[in-house]
C-alpha cells in the first residue's frame, strides 16, 4: 500500500520537520540544562521573534536585517525576564518557575494583542528565495531549503561550541554544579542571565525563520510549547545532543505518522515520551545530573 | 604584611533554611598558618567553610579577609579576593577532562601556576574524563583546581582525605605540607583528627555549631580529654 | 514519640496547626455557613450558587491534588486524567443505565481510581520532574484518545467519547426519587459530597498513612531505611488522590452538562497546580482557598477582554512575593501582624538583592 | 424589497453624522417584518402587554476573548455593536441596550457556566455566541432549560453534530426553539462548492480537513454533494487541529487529482495555505475550500500564497454592493480593520434582534422566537430570509470567490466569481 518512494519522502519531510523542531527547542534545552528552569515562555519568545521580524520588514528593513535585529531584541526581552522574575526564584522548586513563566506567557500574549492586534500578520519570505527546488521527489521552496541549511549549521555550531570551546566547558560545568562554578570565581548569576538571553535569541531566531511559513498570531506560542517540552523530555532533560536527536526522532515519527495514521501523530509523540521515560527515565541521552553537552 | 590575620570570623550565626547551624562562631587564621577545624559529623565544620566562602552566608556576624568584610559577598567575589575552597566530596566536573577542569578554573583569574608540575599524576591524564579518575587523583585535581585561577591566599580544604586509602592519604598530606611550605594559608577540615593535628599549627574544636576548644595542634593531640570527648578517640 | 513522629515533627507543626482542632472547626463552620447560606443566595443572587458549586468542586480537586503534590511531594502534572475520567464516567452512566447518584459516583470513583492506579504505578518509576512528565504524558495520551474518539474508531461505533464535541446533555443525578437537576439541589448535593470527601481526605492526611506520606516528602531515603515500601505508599497515595479528583470531575460534568476532552487537557492539570501554588502548597486547606480565589477571580476577570494579562501578572507577583501562597500569608498575619509587615519588607529587600544577582 | 430603502429619510442624526446611513430604517424594517411574518399580529398585541424584560434589552456575548479564537470573538462583538451603537442609537427595537460579555476561553465547561451566569445573574434577553461548536453544545442544555427567558443568536453555524459519513439528507441536528443561526449552517459554505467545482475545477478531488468534528462535517457535506454530482474523492487528508507544520501531511495529497477541497479555519487555514504553496502543490492542483480557508482575516497573512484559491461563503467583504460598501466603511471607521464574516453575521444578528424586538414590542423570548422565523434581513451579504422551521438559519446566497492579487502592497482579496442562490441546509431536527 505504501510504496518505498512514499517512505523516502516521509523520511525527508520528517527530518525537515525535525530540524525546525530542533531550532525551537535548542534554547529551551540550554535553559533547562543549566538553570533547571522549565520556561513556558519560550514559545512566547519565539512568537515575539516573529512579530519583531514582521514589524522590521514592514518598516522597510530587509528580511536579513530582521534576521539579525529581531532575535537580539528578543534577547533583551529574555534578559529582562530573567533578571526581574527568575533571579528571585533560583534555589526554589522548579514548579514556581513554571508558574512564573506561564504568567509571563500570558503577559506576552496580551501585550502582543495590545500592540499588534489579534489578526494574523503577513510575514513574507525574502523575494530572493522565492523559487523552489526539488530534492528526492520533494519540492522545497528555496526559503525552506535556506531555513534547513541555516538551522543545520546553527545547531551544529552550538553542538560543537558546547563540546569544544571554553564557554562550552563553562556551561557544562555550570549545568553540573553551579555552586562550585561560582566558588571557582565565575559569577554564575551572570552566566544564567547570559544563557537565558542566548536562549531567547535562539527562540527569536526561530520566530523570524519560521514566521514566513507559519501563521503569526498571538496564540502561536501555545501550539509549540507542549511539543517542545515533550521533545526535551524525550531527549533527556537539558541535554542538548539529546534534544536535537529527539527533535529529529519526533520529526521522523510525525513524518511516518502523517503518512500512515495522521490522526494519531500527537498521541504517538506523547506515547513515545511516556515509553522513553519508562525505559530510560533520564531520556535518550540524559544523565541523572543533567548535562547540556 | 598587615596587622590583620588573613581570616577573622567574628561571631557568625548561620542557618540552613530554618535550622540554626552555627552559633556565634569565631575563629582566626594568621598569615601562613595551617589551622585545623575538627569535630564530629554534623558539628558544623563544612558549614563554617561554606559560610566563609559565601555559599551559605551567615545571618549575623562578620567575616574579615585581610581586614575587609566579605560576609555579604558572592562566592565568586570571595574567590577573586583570594579565598579558594576545595570542597567536601571534591565536586570536580566528571564529564570534563582533567585539562578542562583545570583550564576552567584557571580561566576565572590570572594565576597560571603550572599545577601539572605539582601534580605529575594529573599531567599523565590530562585528556581523561575527570569522572574516571581514582579517588586520590580526583582529590589532587580538586586541590589543583583550587590553586589556579585568581591568586590563592587562603585555601579552605574540606575533608581532603575522606574515603582514601592510607597510601593516598599520605600523598595528600604531603601535598598539603608542600602548600604550607609555599606560604599558602590553609584552613583545614579533617575527619582524621590525628592527621589534621599533625598538619596544623593550631586547631579549633567545634561541637554543635560552637567552638569549644582552641589550642596548638600538638597540644590538642596530646590532650586526652579533647581526644575522647570531642573526637571519640580513645 | 516514635522515631517516625520525630521525623515528621518539622513539617507536622505547620499542617497540624491548620488541620488540627482549630482548622477543622473552621472547616465545619464554612460547611455550615454554606449550608445555611444556600436559600439566601438562591433568592438574592442565584448565580452565586453556580459559582460556589464550582468553588467547592475545584476545592475538592485542589485538596486531592495537594495530597500527592504538596503533602507527599509527588508533582503530578496529570491529574486532569482522573478529573476527566470522572466526568466521562458520569456521562456514560447517566446517559446510559442509571442516574442513581450512588451508583454513578461510585462508578466514577472506581474508574478514576483504576486510571490513577495505572498512571501512578507506571509513573512512580520516575522521581521529581520525571514523575511530573510521565503523568503529563499519560494524561495527554488520554486527552488525545478522547479527542479523536479512539474507542469508537477501534470498535467501529458512531461515538463513544464524542470526540471534540464531547458528550453533551448530561442529566443531573437522582437519588431515592429526588432529582438533583436544578442548581439549588445540585449546590447541596455538591456541598454534601465535597464535605464528605474533604473530611475523608483530612482524615487520611492525619492518619498514620498520611504521616508516612509526609515522611516521603521530607526524607524518602530515611523511610526506606526504616523498612517502608515507599513505592507502594506512593502508588496508593496517587490512587487515593486520583479517586477524589475523579469525584470532583464527576461533580463537574453534570454541572456544566458536558464531558469534554478539555477536562482531560493539560491546562486542567495546570489549573489545579495553580490553585495549589496560589493557595499554599502542602497545607491542604490553602489549595482550597486557592481554588476559591482563582474561581472567583476568573468569574470577575473574564468580563474584561484581556484578563489573561492580570492573571499573568498575578502569577508572577504571587510566586515571587508570596511563596507560601495565601495560606502562608494568612498564617503569618494570624500569628503576628507585625511580623507579617517586617516579612513583607524583608521580601522586598530580598527581591532587590536577588535581582542584583545575589543568590541568597 | 426596494421599499426598504425608502426609510432612509428617517435615519437618525448619528447615522448622518457618521455618513453611513443604515439602509434599513425602523419604519422599513417593521413593514418588512410585518410582511414577512403576517401571522404574528395577534402575538404582537399580547406581547405588548406582557413584555417581560422591562425597558432595556440585555445582550450577553459568550465568545472567546483569549486563545486562538480571540479575533473571532472580537469580530462578533464589534459587528453586533456596530449595528447597535453606530446605527441604532444604542437601541434594539427602540429599547436601550445593555451589553455584557464573558470570555469562554473556548472551553465548553466555561461556556456552560457563562450561559448559566447570563441567565440567572445577568438575566440577559439575548445571548450571542459562541464560536466553538463544542462550547455551543455545552451551552445548549442550559439554554434549553430557559427557552422562555432568552433568545440565542449564533453568528457562527455551530453546535450541531452528526456521525461521520452520514448522507446529507439523513443529517439530523439538535434544535432549540430559541436558537437562531445568523451565519452559515455547515451546508452553505461547503456543498455549493461542489456544484461549482464539478463544472470548473474537475471531477477528482482530494479532501483535506482539520481533524475534528467541524472538519468532518463541512468536508462530509462537500463530499456527499460532489459524489452526488458524479465527482470522485481521490483521497482524504485529515490534519490535527493546531498543526504548525503541514508539510508532513501534505505528502498524502494525490497530485494526480484535479483539485483540493480544504476545510481549515483561523491560523490552521493560514498555515495550510502558506505551506500548500510552499511545497509547490499549487502548481499541480487547484485549491478550493470552505470560505474560512481564504477568509478576509487570513488573506493578509497568507499573502500571495492564497492567490487562486476558490472558496465558498455567504459573505465576502469585497462584495460590490452599496449595502456592503457602507457596512465595510462603517466597520473600518470604528474598528480600523476590514470586517470578516463573523462581523457580518453578528451585525445581522443585531438586525434580527432589532426587527424582532420592535415587532414584538417587548423582550419576551417566546414572542421573539415566534417572529424571527421567516424574517427577511437586508444584510451586507445580500438579502436573506430566516427559515420558517427548525433548525432556524438563513436561506441565503452563497458566493463562490477566487482570491486575486491586488496592485501594490495591499494583500490579495476575494473576488466573487459565481453565486449559488438561495441555499438552504437540508437538515432535520433530531
Amino acid at each position: 500500500m505504501v510504496g518505498f518512494e512514499a517512505l523516502v519522502r516521509a523520511t525527508i519531510l520528517g527530518l525537515q520537520f525535525g530540524t525546525t523542531l530542533a531550532l525551537l527547542v535548542a534554547g529551551l534545552t540550554l535553559v533547562f540544562g543549566l538553570m533547571d528552569v522549565i520556561n513556558l515562555a519560550h514559545g512566547s519568545l519565539y512568537m515575539l521573534g516573529a512579530y519583531f521580524g514582521v514589524t522590521l520588514v514592514d518598516a522597510g528593513g530587509s528580511f536579513w536585517l530582521a534576521l539579525v535585529v529581531a532575535p537580539v531584541a528578543v534577547g533583551v526581552v529574555g534578559l529582562l525576564m530573567e533578571v526581574f522574575t527568575l533571579r528571585p526564584l533560583y534555589g526554589r522548586e522548579p514548579l514556581y518557575q513554571i508558574l512564573v513563566t506561564l504568567g509571563l506567557a500570558f503577559v506576552v500574549e496580551e501585550s502582543v494583542k495590545e500592540v499588534w492586534g489579534t489578526s494574523a500578520q503577513n510575514f513574507a519570505a525574502p523575494a530572493v528565495l522565492a523559487g523552489s527546488i526539488d530534492i528526492a521527489g520533494v519540492t522545497y521552496s528555496q526559503y525552506q531549503a535556506f531555513v534547513l541549511l541555516f538551522t543545520t549549521v546553527l545547531v551544529a555550531a552550538i553542538w560543537v561550541g558546547l563540546e569544544r570551546t571554553n564557554v562550552g566547558v563553562l556551561l557544562q560545568a555550570t549545568a553540573h554544579d553551579p555552586e562550585m562554578v561560582d566558588a571557582l570565581g565565575f559569577d554564575v548569576s551572570r552566566v544564567f542571565t547570559g544563557v537565558f538571553a542566548v536562549s531567547a535569541v535562539l527562540a527569536g531566531l526561530a520566530g523570524v525563520l519560521l514566521g514566513p511559513a507559519r501563521a503569526v498570531t498571538p496564540s502561536m506560542w501555545f501550539n509549540v510549547v507542549l511539543l517542545a517540552f515533550a521533545i526535551i523530555v524525550i531527549g533527556g532533560l537539558g541535554n542538548f545532543r539529546g534534544a536535537i536527536v529527539a527533535s529529529l526522532l519526533v520529526g521522523l515519527l510525525t513524518g511516518y505518522a502523517a503518512l500512515l495514521v495522521p490522526s494519531y501523530t500527537e498521541l504517538l509523540v506523547f506515547a513515545l515520551m511516556a515509553v522513553v521515560l519508562l525505559v530510560r527515565p533520564a531520556g535518550i541521552f540524559g544523565t541523572a545530573t543533567g548535562d547540556p553537552g | 604584611m598587615s596587622a590583620h590575620p588573613v581570616l577573622a570570623v567574628e561571631g557568625i550565626d548561620t542557618y540552613y533554611g530554618r535550622s540554626h547551624v552555627l552559633f556565634d562562631l569565631s575563629l582566626e587564621v594568621g598569615a601562613g598558618e595551617t589551622v585545623a577545624l575538627i569535630g564530629n559529623n554534623g558539628a558544623g565544620k563544612t558549614t563554617t567553610l561554606r559560610s566563609i566562602m559565601g555559599l551559605t552566608p551567615p545571618e549575623r556576624g562578620r567575616i574579615l579577609f585581610r581586614g575587609e568584610e566579605i560576609q555579604g559577598c558572592k562566592p565568586n567575589e570571595i574567590r577573586r579576593r583570594g579565598v579558594s575552597l576545595v570542597p567536601e566530596d571534591r565536586r570536580i566536573f566528571p564529564s570534563l577532562t582533567v585539562a578542562e577542569n583545570v583550564e576552567l578554573a584557571a580561566a576565572a583569574g590570572s594565576t597560571t601556576t603550572d599545577v601539572y608540575d605539582r601534580f605529575p599524576v594529573l599531567d599523565d591524564r590530562r585528556d581523561q574524563r575527570a569522572g574516571t579518575l581514582s579517588g586520590g587523583e580526583q582529590q589532587m585535581l580538586a586541590i589543583a583546581r583550587g590553586l589556579v585561577g585568581p591568586p590563592t591566599e587562603l585555601l579552605l580544604l574540606d575533608e581532603p582525605t575522606e574515603g582514601l586509602a592510607p597510601q593516598i592519604v599520605e600523598d595528600v598530606s604531603e601535598v598539603v605540607e608542600a602548600l604550607t611550605d609555599d606560604g599558602i594559608t590553609i584552613l583545614l577540615v579533617e575527619q582524621n583528627a590525628e592527621l589534621a593535628l599533625e598538619l596544623a599549627d593550631r586547631a579549633y574544636v567545634i561541637e554543635t555549631g560552637r567552638i569549644v576548644h582552641e589550642a596548638g595542634g600538638d597540644e590538642l593531640l596530646h590532650d586526652p580529654e579533647v581526644l575522647e570527648t570531642h573526637l571519640g578517640v580513645r | 514519640m516514635t522515631v517516625l513522629d520525630r521525623l515528621l515533627d518539622r513539617s507536622g507543626a505547620r499542617t497540624d496547626e491548620v488541620l488540627g482542632r482549630r482548622g477543622r472547626v473552621a472547616l465545619v463552620l464554612v460547611f455550615c455557613g454554606l449550608a445555611v447560606a444556600g436559600p439566601v443566595i438562591d433568592v438574592i443572587a442565584t448565580f452565586w450558587l453556580h459559582v460556589l458549586t464550582r468553588v467547592m468542586i475545584f476545592a475538592l480537586f485542589a485538596i486531592s491534588l495537594d495530597l500527592v503534590f504538596g503533602y507527599t511531594g509527588l508533582p503530578s502534572f496529570g491529574h486532569a486524567a482522573m478529573f476527566g475520567v470522572g466526568g466521562y464516567t458520569v456521562a456514560f452512566v447517566t446517559l446510559g443505565p442509571t442516574q442513581n447518584l450512588l451508583v454513578t459516583i461510585a462508578t466514577a470513583a472506581l474508574a478514576s481510581a483504576t486510571v490513577a492506579l495505572l498512571i501512578g504505578w507506571l509513573s512512580v518509576r520516575g522521581t521529581g520532574l520525571f514523575f511530573a512528565f510521565l503523568t503529563l504524558a499519560f494524561a495527554q495520551v488520554l486527552y488525545l484518545v478522547a479527542f479523536n474518539d479512539l474507542p469508537a474508531q477501534l470498535l467501529g461505533a458512531d461515538k463513544i467519547t464524542g470526540g471534540d464535541n464531547g458528550l453533551v446533555g448530561i442529566p443531573g443525578y437522582e437519588l431515592f426519587g429526588v432529582e438533583f437537576g436544578g442548581l439549588f439541589e445540585y449546590y447541596y448535593l455538591t456541598l454534601v459530597v465535597v464535605g464528605i470527601c474533604v473530611a475523608l481526605l483530612i482524615r487520611i492526611a492525619n492518619s498514620e498513612f498520611g504521616r508516612v506520606l509526609q515522611g516521603i516528602r521530607e526524607n524518602e531515603d530515611r523511610l526506606t531505611a526504616l523498612g517502608y515500601d515507599v513505592t507502594r505508599y506512593k502508588v496508593i497515595a496517587f490512587t487515593v488522590s486520583g479517586t477524589f479528583t475523579g469525584v470532583a470531575g464527576a461533580l463537574y460534568a453534570p454541572l456544566v452538562r458536558i464531558a469534554h476532552p478539555s477536562q482531560l487537557f493539560w491546562l486542567t492539570s495546570a489549573d489545579g497546580i495553580i490553585m495549589i501554588l496560589v493557595g499554599g502548597i502542602g497545607t491542604l486547606w490553602g489549595p482550597m482557598v486557592g481554588a476559591a480565589f482563582i474561581t472567583v477571580f476568573e468569574e470577575f476577570a473574564t468580563v474584561v477582554g484581556n484578563w489573561h494579562l492580570y492573571l499573568g501578572v498575578l502569577f508572577v507577583t504571587m510566586v515571587i512575593f508570596l511563596p507560601g501562597g495565601i495560606a502562608g500569608a494568612i498564617s503569618t498575619v494570624a500569628r503576628s501582624p507585625r511580623e507579617a509587615l517586617s516579612n513583607a519588607r524583608r521580601a522586598g529587600r530580598r527581591y532587590v538583592r536577588r535581582v542584583r544577582g545575589d543568590r541568597h | 424589497m426596494i421599499k426598504i430603502l425608502d426609510g432612509r429619510d428617517a435615519s437618525t442624526e448619528s447615522e448622518r453624522q457618521h455618513g453611513r446611513a443604515g439602509t434599513t430604517s425602523r419604519g422599513g424594517r417593521s413593514r418588512r417584518a410585518f410582511l414577512a411574518s403576517a401571522g404574528t399580529t395577534a402575538a404582537l398585541g399580547v406581547a405588548g402587554c406582557l413584555g417581560s424584560g422591562g425597558d432595556t434589552v440585555k445582550v450577553g456575548f459568550a465568545v472567546a476573548q483569549s486563545g486562538a479564537y480571540t479575533l473571532l470573538g472580537e469580530s462578533v462583538i464589534n459587528g453586533f455593536k456596530l449595528r447597535v451603537e453606530e446605527e441604532l442609537d444604542g437601541q434594539l427595537g427602540g429599547r436601550d441596550v445593555e451589553f455584557v460579555s464573558q470570555d469562554t476561553e473556548g472551553d465548553p465547561g466555561t461556556g456552560s457556566s457563562i450561559a448559566q451566569e447570563f441567565i440567572t445573574r445577568e438575566e440577559v434577553d439575548v445571548i450571542v455566541g459562541s464560536i466553538s461548536g463544542a462550547v455551543a453544545s455545552a451551552m445548549r442544555p442550559v439554554i434549553e432549560d430557559h427557552v422562555d427567558d432568552l433568545v440565542w443568536l449564533c453568528p457562527v453555524g455551530i453546535g450541531w453534530q452528526w456521525p461521520m459519513d452520514t448522507p446529507t439528507d439523513d443529517v439530523s441536528v439538535s434544535c432549540t426553539s430559541t436558537q437562531f443561526i445568523t451565519g452559515d449552517a455547515y451546508y452553505q459554505p461547503s456543498a455549493p462548492m461542489a456544484d461549482f467545482a464539478i463544472e470548473n475545477l474537475g471531477d477528482s478531488c482530494v479532501l483535506a480537513f482539520a481533524d475534528y468534528s467541524a472538519g468532518y462535517q463541512y468536508g462530509g457535506l462537500f463530499r456527499n454533494r460532489f459524489e452526488e454530482l458524479g465527482g470522485d474523492i481521490a483521497g482524504e487528508v485529515p490534519v490535527p487541529v493546531g498543526t504548525e507544520d503541514y508539510k508532513p501531511y501534505l505528502q498524502n495529497v494525490d497530485t494526480s487529482a484535479d483539485f483540493v477541497f480544504g476545510m481549515f479555519a483561523g491560523s490552521d487555514a493560514i498555515n495550510f495555505v502558506k505551506q500548500f504553496h510552499e511545497t509547490g502543490l499549487h502548481e499541480e492542483l487547484d485549491l478550493s475550500g470552505v470560505g474560512f480557508l481564504a477568509e478576509a482575516d487570513a488573506l493578509g497573512a497568507q499573502g500571495d500564497a492564497a492567490v487562486g484559491t476558490y472558496s465558498a461563503l455567504p459573505y465576502t467583504p469585497g462584495k460590490d454592493t452599496e449595502r456592503n460598501q457602507e457596512f465595510v466603511e462603517a466597520y473600518q471607521d470604528v474598528n480600523d480593520r476590514e470586517p470578516n464574516v463573523y462581523a457580518c453575521t453578528s451585525y445581522d444578528a443585531a438586525q434580527v434582534a432589532d426587527t424582532a424586538i420592535e415587532e414584538v414590542g417587548g423582550t419576551d423570548a417566546n414572542d421573539i422566537a415566534d417572529v424571527i422565523p421567516g424574517i427577511e434581513v437586508d444584510s451586507p451579504r445580500g438579502y436573506f430570509e430566516m427559515t420558517d422551521s427548525m433548525p432556524y438559519h438563513p436561506v441565503q446566497d452563497v458566493d463562490i470567490r477566487r482570491v486575486v492579487a491586488t496592485e501594490g502592497d495591499a494583500p490579495p482579496t476575494n473576488e466573487v466569481i459565481d453565486t449559488i442562490e438561495r441555499v438552504k441546509a437540508p437538515f432535520d431536527c433530531a
